[in-house]
């Protein structure tokens, strides 16, 4: 049976009538999974929030058929398309972080889907679902409100809500990148298992090739916003068509980077770093219930060099990221390019030149009332002192095209860009700079691995011509591999394991870390 | 009977003359009154009693007749006895009269009474209205002696207003702090219910003691007399029309003329009507601060009160319901005529006032028509020619090179209707004149110290002026701040004439010393005079009967309690 | 392109906003040419062969052959009589009345209701309401965007820093500001009314005291909520100072309330002097306001024309300035592109 | 936080000496007293109107005495120097005593409780029902932004706004109120001045019959601000990534406005709500309690402040401002609350380093 068809769908922007989608054909069956890979920006997510009829009429205009249980969902009621939603057809969002209401505790986000269930479902049915994505400790998590948890924590409480109500279709928008490839292992599995035993449909977009080889029945590629090819996942990889495939099919991964690194001139260095939350505040006791998100980490990172942190979703990475940029208040000391510590800091703003960070989630760190041209010149004219309006232009101009976005997108609201454009312009931020330590959270979660190849040789290219320092977070163990020198994990808070990259991939000393080199796909 | 300076109209009389013989007793009339009231104690400084609580409560030692100058009759007090010395009067209670409770009224409840009103806790009013009576003495229990600081020749008749009400209603402790006790006193109405600030009823005394004594007979015909408070004047008068209370009383042009109107009035529902008056209405005027240089020139004076186009105004602006105020005692017997009579001549000699001065009163102009205007403008330019102002850039300078910018202190809002065309003629003559209204507070506290170059000033009179024209017009008042010479008139002849009116005993001798003071008074130009009414403008519904004639003088709504009654 | 034209470039594009906005402006810039429109004077005079013009050269009635010598008031009876006799004309501009020149020649008594000399009528004095219409919303306006814009600046200033900064500085702000915002706004007034002559400028810098406090109050808020975002973190990073994080990234996404506000602040600001009138401190009543003529409208309910044309305007005024100010919200926020 | 509000309350103490110290030194500045204004009443130069029909009472010699005047002055109290006057104020406001009224023989306490039932009713009504109208027409208005509905919803609410009090307030009362057209309400007053002797239904017709026009004058004017803030703060928000996330819950489009939008969006409104509150309850309009004869606070604190009735002036501002300062106080608890991010701590993480 047909669960959804898109016949001739087209989306269109409302105010230039540029087509976003062209001409979109294709069937999912039931307990079939489709995945969807193709370049970043090409129409995936729309795509994907077209299913569920979520296309912001305002913005965009739609042509064409989309087809749910063979009814369209464009002639559909409110009411009934309340019904379909979350129950027949469920979805997981790209973006996480923005995805969740920012001012409602988990707890009422996830008793919504409770109440709206077609189920029966209990308070039991949130935990299993929590804890089928790894989400164990219940009742902190449900607490919280999202700004209080972590990047993966979000995701995987994203995907919690949308399995809880077992629905027969579930679309799955990028639905792993904030999590290390345990935890992808494990969530896929959860849901290959709800498509073996309900028959529920899935698709699945990921610019994973592995992944999507490994779960998807059938493939779509997308560029442009045409589907290019639609073949079964065997047939993809033997019998790629079409150019783009091809390379994305071939793309062979890397060995491990080896350049040799004189370990002089120490960039950061951290001292018995810890960090703490304020969970609790209550009212009427004194007592105040903080939850520590670092404890005595130190680290060091030379001239030159690039470090990769890995580690459990949750276990304070964007934490001290985020201390090393001193936007966090921390016990210990920190270090950066020998000299420069919170007091210099204070003084002079300058030297923030020196260390910049990418940010895990980039739609929320660029601000929604400025156009990229805006965002991008900023740190050109308060950190490097250019004040030429043509240079500036210049070199946004430059930077965006080696991020492969183009220059007509300078003038465009954040909000108007795909998740993978979105991270580019946020590296491009970054890179502009040239800082002598560049800390980069997951920057290329939402990355296919053709723009992730490019930026990562933009990134090495750098660095050797500049000397500069990379930090990497990342679950993308390949990224790591290929990037880093040196590795630290981390978990539950402190530093279990580091050493050279190789060191720790061939020979891992903790548990921790040998599971996660298990379950990747790769073999090291 | 009192009576100052003739001889009194009543003598063993029934009634009034002016009361309606075949009143109904019973009904009831409904009238408003604008504000609030917070108190049901009227003498208090700190607090707002309810309309009309004075009049229908409490009987007086002697009351009025309206048809009268100022001529009291026995009410409270069946007699008086004033002593040779004229430093004291006794007054003999009437031994039927009754509080409301019951009890007797003796002089104990006089003097108290005299005593509270005196202290320091009531109203300064009543200290000033009897400031020159020393003491209450009780001589007996209906024999009440007050003695007085000075001769006055009126002294005796005004403590004759005493209000009077019982020992029993308030202690002198009490007295400034409880004010929800409804007052034992002897008056032909009592409280039978009131809201704060909302309404207010008056009930009559069925048993009123004095029902039948001459001065009350035939009077306060309705059973009951509510009074609504309404806090907006237009309000009030939508509330009128559709029926909310019976009775209103406008003293407003534009309103009587443009909104007393609808169905009520075209069905006769209700009557809109005036009853005419003879209340002496003074003077009304746009006073020049001659304390200021540019103003010790007459010429200017002149010429500026030749500019103000009364007939243009009334017509245009007041409906035509004003007439010109023509004396400093407009619409009574103390009128001086245009031309000087030998009374007036004769008191001039005899009080040795320059013969000079004695002349015919200046014409203001009258302006009917654009043209004769603008005569009446250039015979002002002529006048102001003549005494050697100029004119350079459309500014008129006097002869010492002073500009003549006039700044207009103003209280009221409604004034700058009837300066504005003002300014704009004067503005042909070169004449630069601001006016300015302020906050009340600010405005005495300028009228305090003459901080003003013109003003609207208003002088009410009585049928018969006494020592407050000290304060208005003499040489004393002028320097004194807080006084009401706001002219700064300083006229010697003028000082005479008010002592004559003060202390003379003979109305005559008054009446010609007034004229005569009207007359130096008006040649002066102290003032441009303004109008005045000589009716009050009255609607009520068709539901009451009234005497045939009203009396001579009269406030309207009192005189309608009084004498009205239900058909 | 910057950032001024790309706004402008999205305000365009809300058709309503654009085409308020010029019809504010043609209103505003033609008011601006009030004395070109609604005057007593004569554009031009022929009188006895001789050409005058009393618009641009100020004659006295001398000139004519009159007596005072003053400006003669070209509607009055003199000039009346000299254009009714021989071949004498003369052209008024579209309105002849000034705002302050009386109509001595009304038939009615005033407020008198429209007719052909006074087409909307006159006020409680005999003057034209037309005329005082025109100049008044020239004042009005001119008065309230200053008022606004001088309200706003500083409410911004005080609510940003109160907001940005949190903690004792905002603890300590606002304790001051509660106390600024307590004082007896209306003594304070008065005290000046009796020290000063009123004027437009004095007004507006007394007002402009206190005029600020109920929006700092929402920029605060809004700051609080803003400055805990993550792209103000990536601000800091681009070594941003916190006057520029408070203007570039904070400040844009904090105006709903300014924006809100604004269209009613300035009619607001109309109206206040209305009610500041009866103190005196209202400007004198021979400035044309629309406040003064709102405040005849109350004294004279029953003359309709009063109060009916000053609620037109400011009803239309308002509508405008809220067009407006929806086109500059989806300007900022950036909506279209 | 629970430092933050023992902070703020404790801050309250020194804000209302502040205030009332500076009211206290703005009023010695303020040209003429309770004395020019009795004076004023006295000599009868208030009463100057168009034409004074004259009363003929004796008036006095030579108008108030010197003497007369330093009674009054006693009498108010001014007298003593200004630091010991303002002492005395501030002990008996220690001692919850609001002092004695100038002009109105009650204390300030109980006057101001005396206002209470009009100020409540007035203020009580127009407030639920303003912010009932406003918000959702504000959210319909935004989700339909720039539709023909948003247009003529903008449109009467403007018209309302801008209709002067007066002329509605009058124009009611003719129309509805008086003897021209339909006699169909009431003009004055809070209750029938029979009321006491009505049934308990009787009772509660007779009032709200009594307020129906007052209130409809109060709110008109009052929705327009409300509904455009409403409708621009959600503008913003309606368009976010969670409302998204909601809508593919399965939410319906309500459900997603009121239980997702509304606290995300809700912190301008809940900004105004403190001077709301305190104009709805106690500052009132002016205009209405006049026109339909209403007593309420706000019109004795404006009449207090046009009499130069002191020890009222002082004493409303004192409740007014403890009222506000405590509302304020709640609504910024209340930020907290509708957005957890929101702290009024600048700890070190929010110092821009
Ligand atoms: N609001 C918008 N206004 C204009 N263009 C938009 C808007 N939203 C998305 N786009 C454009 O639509 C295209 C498709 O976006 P979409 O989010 O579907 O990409 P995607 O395939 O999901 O990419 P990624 O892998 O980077 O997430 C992109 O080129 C993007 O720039
Ligand atoms: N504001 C906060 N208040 C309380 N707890 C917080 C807050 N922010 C983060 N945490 C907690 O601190 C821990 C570390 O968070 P952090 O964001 O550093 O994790 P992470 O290592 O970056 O994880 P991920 O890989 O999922 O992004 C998490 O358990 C999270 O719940
Ligand atoms: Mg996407
Ligand atoms: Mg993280």
């Amino acid at each position: 049976m047909t669960m959804l068809e898109f016949i001739n769908y087209s989306v269109l922007l409302n105010n230039s009538n540029a087509p976003l989608i062209k001409d979109l054909s294709f069937k999912l069956e039931e307990a079939q999974s489709l995945g969807i890979v193709g370049e970043s920006g090409s129409g995936k997510s729309l795509t994907a929030l077209s299913a569920l009829g979520l296309l912001n009429r305002r913005i965009f205009s739609t042509r064409g058929q989309v087809l749910l249980n063979r009814r369209n969902i464009f002639e559909l009621t409110d009411t009934e398309l309340n019904n379909i939603r979350g129950n027949e057809i469920s979805m997981i969002f790209q973006e996480p972080m923005l995805s969740l209401n920012p001012v409602k505790d988990l707890q009422s986000q996830i008793y919504e889907c409770v109440e709206l269930s077609n189920k029966n479902l209990d308070h039991n049915d949130i935990k299993n679902s929590l804890n089928a994505v790894g989400l164990t400790n219940t009742n902190k998590i449900l607490s919280s409100y999202p700004h209080m948890i972590s990047g993966g924590q979000r995701q995987r409480f994203m995907i919690a809500m949308s399995i809880l109500r077992k629905p027969n279709i579930m679309i799955a928008d990028e639905p792993t990148t904030a999590l290390d490839v345990t935890l992808q292992k494990q969530i896929l599995d959860t849901l290959n298992n709800l498509k073996n035993d309900l028959n529920m449909s899935m698709l699945l977009i990921s610019h994973d090739i592995e992944l999507i080889k490994r779960y998807c029945d059938q493939i779509l590629v997308m560029k442009d916003g045409v589907l290019i090819e639609n073949k079964p996942t065997s047939k993809i990889f033997s019998h790629p068509d079409h150019a783009y495939t091809k390379q994305l099919v071939n793309f062979k991964t890397s060995k491990f980077r080896e350049d040799y690194i004189t370990k002089e001139n120490k960039v950061l260095e951290t001292k018995n770093l810890s960090c703490k939350y304020l969970v609790k505040d209550s009212f009427f006791r004194k007592k105040k219930e903080y939850f520590n998100a670092l404890e005595d980490i130190n680290i060091n990172i030379y001239e030159g060099e690039s470090v990769g942190i890995v580690g459990e979703s949750g276990s304070g990475k964007t934490t001290l990221a985020m201390s090393i940029m001193h936007l966090l208040s921390y016990d210990g000391e920190i270090r950066i390019c020998d000299k420069i510590t919170q007091e210099k800091l204070l003084g002079d703003r300058q030297l923030r030149r020196n260390f910049q960070i990418i940010f895990q989630d980039p739609f929320s760190s660029l601000s929604p009332r400025m156009t990229i041209k805006q965002i991008l010149s900023e740190g050109i004219v308060s950190l490097l002192k250019i004040t030429e309006h043509k240079k500036i232009h210049q070199m946004c101009i430059n930077i965006l095209n080696e991020v492969g976005l183009e220059e007509n997108m300078l003038y465009r609201y954040p909000q108007e860009f795909s998740g993978g454009q979105r991270q580019r312009i946020a590296i491009a931020r970054a890179l502009v700079l040239q800082p002598k330590l560049l800390i980069l959270d997951e920057p290329t979660s939402a990355l296919d691995v053709l723009v992730q190849d490019s930026i990562v040789k933009l990134l090495l290219n750098l660095q050797s011509k500049f000397n500069l320092s990379y930090c990497f977070i990342s679950h993308d163990l390949n990224l790591i591999k290929k990037m880093c020198h040196r590795t630290y994990v981390m978990k539950d808070s402190v530093i279990i394991e580091q050493g050279t990259t190789r060191e720790i991939f061939k020979n891992p000393q903790e548990g921790y870390t040998r599971n996660l080199l298990e379950s990747s796909f790769i073999n090291y | 009977s009192i009576s100052i300076g003739y001889q009194a109209k009543y003598k063993n009389f029934d009634n009034f003359d002016y009361v309606n013989r075949e009143a109904f007793k019973g009904g009831d009339i409904t009238i408003s009154a604008f504000g609030t009231f917070d108190s049901l104690n009227p003498f208090l400084l700190k607090s707002l009693s309810p309309a009309q609580i004075n009049n229908l409560m409490f009987d007086t030692l002697m009351t009025r007749s309206l048809d009268e100058p100022s001529s009291s009759y026995a009410l409270l007090a069946k007699a008086y006895q004033l002593a040779d010395d004229k430093l004291s009067v006794n007054y003999y209670i009437d031994e039927n009269a009754r509080f409301k409770n019951g009890d007797q009224v003796t002089a104990y409840d006089v003097k108290y009474s005299f005593d509270l009103l005196l202290s320091e806790e009531a109203h300064p009013q009543y200290r000033i209205y009897w400031t020159d009576v020393e003491s209450a003495e009780v001589l007996d229990a209906y024999t009440v002696k007050f003695n007085f600081k000075r001769r006055n020749p009126e002294l005796h008749m005004i403590i004759g207003d005493l209000p009077v009400f019982s020992k029993k209603w308030l202690s002198k402790r009490e007295f400034p702090s409880n004010v929800k006790k409804i007052p034992i006193t002897s008056g032909p109405y009592t409280i039978s219910d009131y809201s704060i600030g909302k309404y207010i009823i008056y009930e009559r005394n069925k048993n009123y003691w004095a029902q039948d004594i001459p001065t009350r007979r035939h009077m306060y015909n309705f059973d009951r007399v509510i009074i609504k408070y309404y806090k907006d004047m237009t309000v009030a008068l939508e509330a009128f029309k559709a029926g909310e209370y019976d009775y209103i009383h406008e003293n407003h042009s534009k309103r009587w003329a443009r909104d007393y109107k609808g169905p009520n009035f075209e069905n006769n529902k209700i009557i809109k009507t005036e009853l005419i008056h003879s209340n002496n209405t003074g003077i009304q005027g746009f006073a020049f601060n001659t304390r200021n240089k540019i103003f010790k020139d007459i010429n200017l004076r002149k010429a500026i009160s030749y500019v103000f186009d009364f007939e243009w105004s009334n017509n245009k602006l007041f409906y035509n319901q004003y007439l010109r105020s023509d004396s400093y005692f407009t619409n009574s017997e103390m009128k001086s005529e245009i031309q000087v009579d030998t009374d007036e001549l004769k008191l001039a000699k005899e009080l040795d006032i320059n013969s000079n001065r004695i002349k015919p009163k200046y014409l203001l102009p009258i302006n009917l028509s654009a043209s004769e205007y603008r005569r009446s403008l250039i015979s002002a330019k002529k006048i102001l020619d003549n005494s050697g102002y100029y004119i350079r850039n459309n500014q008129l300078y006097s002869k010492n090179k002073e500009p003549i910018i006039i700044n207009f202190l103003l209280a009221q809002k409604g004034f700058e209707r009837i300066l504005a065309p003002f300014r704009n003629n004067l503005q042909r003559l070169g004449i630069k004149l601001n006016y300015r209204t302020v906050d009340l507070s600010l405005y005495q506290q300028r009228l305090d110290n003459y901080d003003f170059d013109m003003t609207v000033v208003s002088y009410p009179q009585s049928q018969s002026p006494g020592s407050e024209l000290m304060s208005m017009f003499s040489s004393d008042s002028a320097n004194k701040n807080g006084a009401f010479n706001f002219p700064g008139i300083q006229d010697q002849d003028v000082d005479k004439l008010i002592e004559r009116i003060i202390y003379t005993k003979n109305r005559g001798e008054m009446i010609t010393a007034a004229k005569l003071m009207d007359r130096l008074l008006w040649n002066q130009f102290y003032m441009v005079p303004n109008w005045y009414i000589n009716t009050h403008r009255v609607a009520f519904y068709n539901k009451f009967n009234m005497p045939k004639e009203p009396p001579l003088y009269y406030q309207a709504t009192n005189y309608v309690l009084q004498t009205w009654s239900s058909k | 392109m910057n950032t001024f034209s790309i706004m402008w470039k999205n305000f365009k594009s809300s058709r309503r906003s654009l085409y308020s906005l010029y019809i504010f402006m043609f209103l505003f810039i033609v008011s601006l040419f009030s004395e070109m429109i609604s005057n007593d004077k004569p554009i031009i005079m022929n009188i006895d062969d001789r050409v005058y013009y009393p618009y641009i050269i100020d004659y006295t009635e001398i000139d004519f052959g009159g007596e005072l010598e003053t400006t003669p008031d070209y509607k009055g009876y003199f000039i009346t009589n000299l254009l009714e006799s021989g071949d004498n004309w003369a052209i008024f501009p579209i309105n002849p009345h000034s705002y302050n020149s009386i109509n001595y020649n009304n038939m009615n008594p005033n407020p008198a209701p429209p007719s052909s000399d006074n087409l909307l009528g006159t006020d409680d004095r005999g003057r034209d309401v037309l005329a005082r219409l025109i100049y008044g919303f020239r004042l009005s306006v001119v008065f309230a965007l200053a008022l606004t814009a001088i309200g706003i600046v500083i409410g911004l200033f005080f609510g940003a820093i109160q907001g940005y900064f949190a903690g004792r500085i905002d603890l300590y702000l606002q304790r001051f500001i509660e106390i600024w915002g307590s004082m007896p706004e209306l003594y304070i007034l008065i005290i000046f009314a009796s020290i000063f002559e009123p004027s437009i400028l004095l007004l507006i810098f007394l007002l402009s005291l206190f005029g600020w406090i109920s929006l700092s109050d929402y920029v605060r808020a809004e700051f609080l909520k803003g400055r805990n975002m993550d792209y103000v973190n990536a601000a800091r990073t681009l070594g941003l100072t916190d006057y520029q994080i408070i203007i570039k990234h904070i400040l844009p996404n904090s105006l709903i309330s300014v924006v809100t506000f604004l269209p009613f602040r300035i009619s607001g600001a109309i109206l206040i002097l209305t009610s500041l009138d009866f103190l005196g401190l209202g400007v004198p009543s021979t400035t044309p306001s629309l406040g003064e003529l709102l405040s005849q409208g109350k004294e004279n309910i029953s003359a309709w024309w009063l109060s009916l044309t000053t609620f037109v305007v400011l009803v239309g005024t308002l509508m405008l300035l809220i067009f407006i100010g929806e086109g500059i919200r989806e300007s900022i926020s950036g909506k279209s592109s | 936080m629970t430092l933050y509000i023992f902070k703020r309350l404790l801050l309250m103490l020194p804000t209302l000496l502040g205030i009332l110290f500076f009211t206290f030194l703005i009023i010695q500045f303020v040209p003429g007293g309770p004395v020019e204004q009795l004076v004023n009443k006295l000599s009868g130069l208030d009463s100057i109107t168009e034409s004074s029909s004259s009363s003929n009472t004796y008036r006095g010699s030579n108008g108030l005495s010197d003497e007369h005047i330093e009674q009054l002055n006693k009498f108010y109290g001014f007298d003593k120097p200004f630091l010991e006057r303002f002492f005395i104020m501030i002990g008996n406001y220690a001692s919850f005593d609001l002092g004695m009224s100038y002009f109105h023989n009650q204390s300030v306490g109980d006057l101001i409780l005396s206002k209470l039932p009009v100020s409540i009713s007035l203020g009580l009504w127009s407030f639920i029902i303003v912010y009932l109208v406003s918000i959702p027409l504000g959210i319909k208005k935004a989700v339909n932004d720039g539709s023909r509905f948003d247009i003529i919803s903008s449109t009467i609410v403007l018209i309302g706004y801008s209709i002067p009090g007066f002329v509605l307030g009058i124009g009611l009362i003719v129309l509805l109120g008086g003897g021209s057209f339909f006699d169909i309400f009431p003009t004055r007053g809070l209750v029938s001045d029979d009321w006491s002797n009505l049934s308990v239904i009787g009772k509660i017709l007779d009032y709200l019959w009594h307020i129906t026009l007052p209130i409809i004058c109060l709110i008109i004017g009052s929705f327009a601000v409300m509904t455009m803030l409403t409708k621009n703060s959600f503008i913003d928000e309606i368009n976010k990534l969670y409302t998204v996330t909601a809508r593919a819950k399965g939410l319906s489009e309500n459900k997603v406005l009121y239980s997702h939008v509304f606290k995300n969006a809700i912190i301008p409104i809940l900004t105004g709500f403190p001077a709301q509150f305190v104009s709805a309850f106690f500052t009132g309009s002016i205009l209405i309690e006049t026109i339909f004869s209403l007593d309420g606070i706000g019109l004795l604190s404006y009449e207090a402040i046009i009499q130069r009735d002191y020890p009222v002036v002082m004493g409303t501002l004192f409740v007014f401002t403890l009222i506000g300062l405590l509302t304020k106080l709640i609504t910024d608890i209340m930020y907290v609350y509708v957005d957890p991010r929101i702290k009024f701590t600048s700890s070190n993480t929010q110092r821009n380093l």
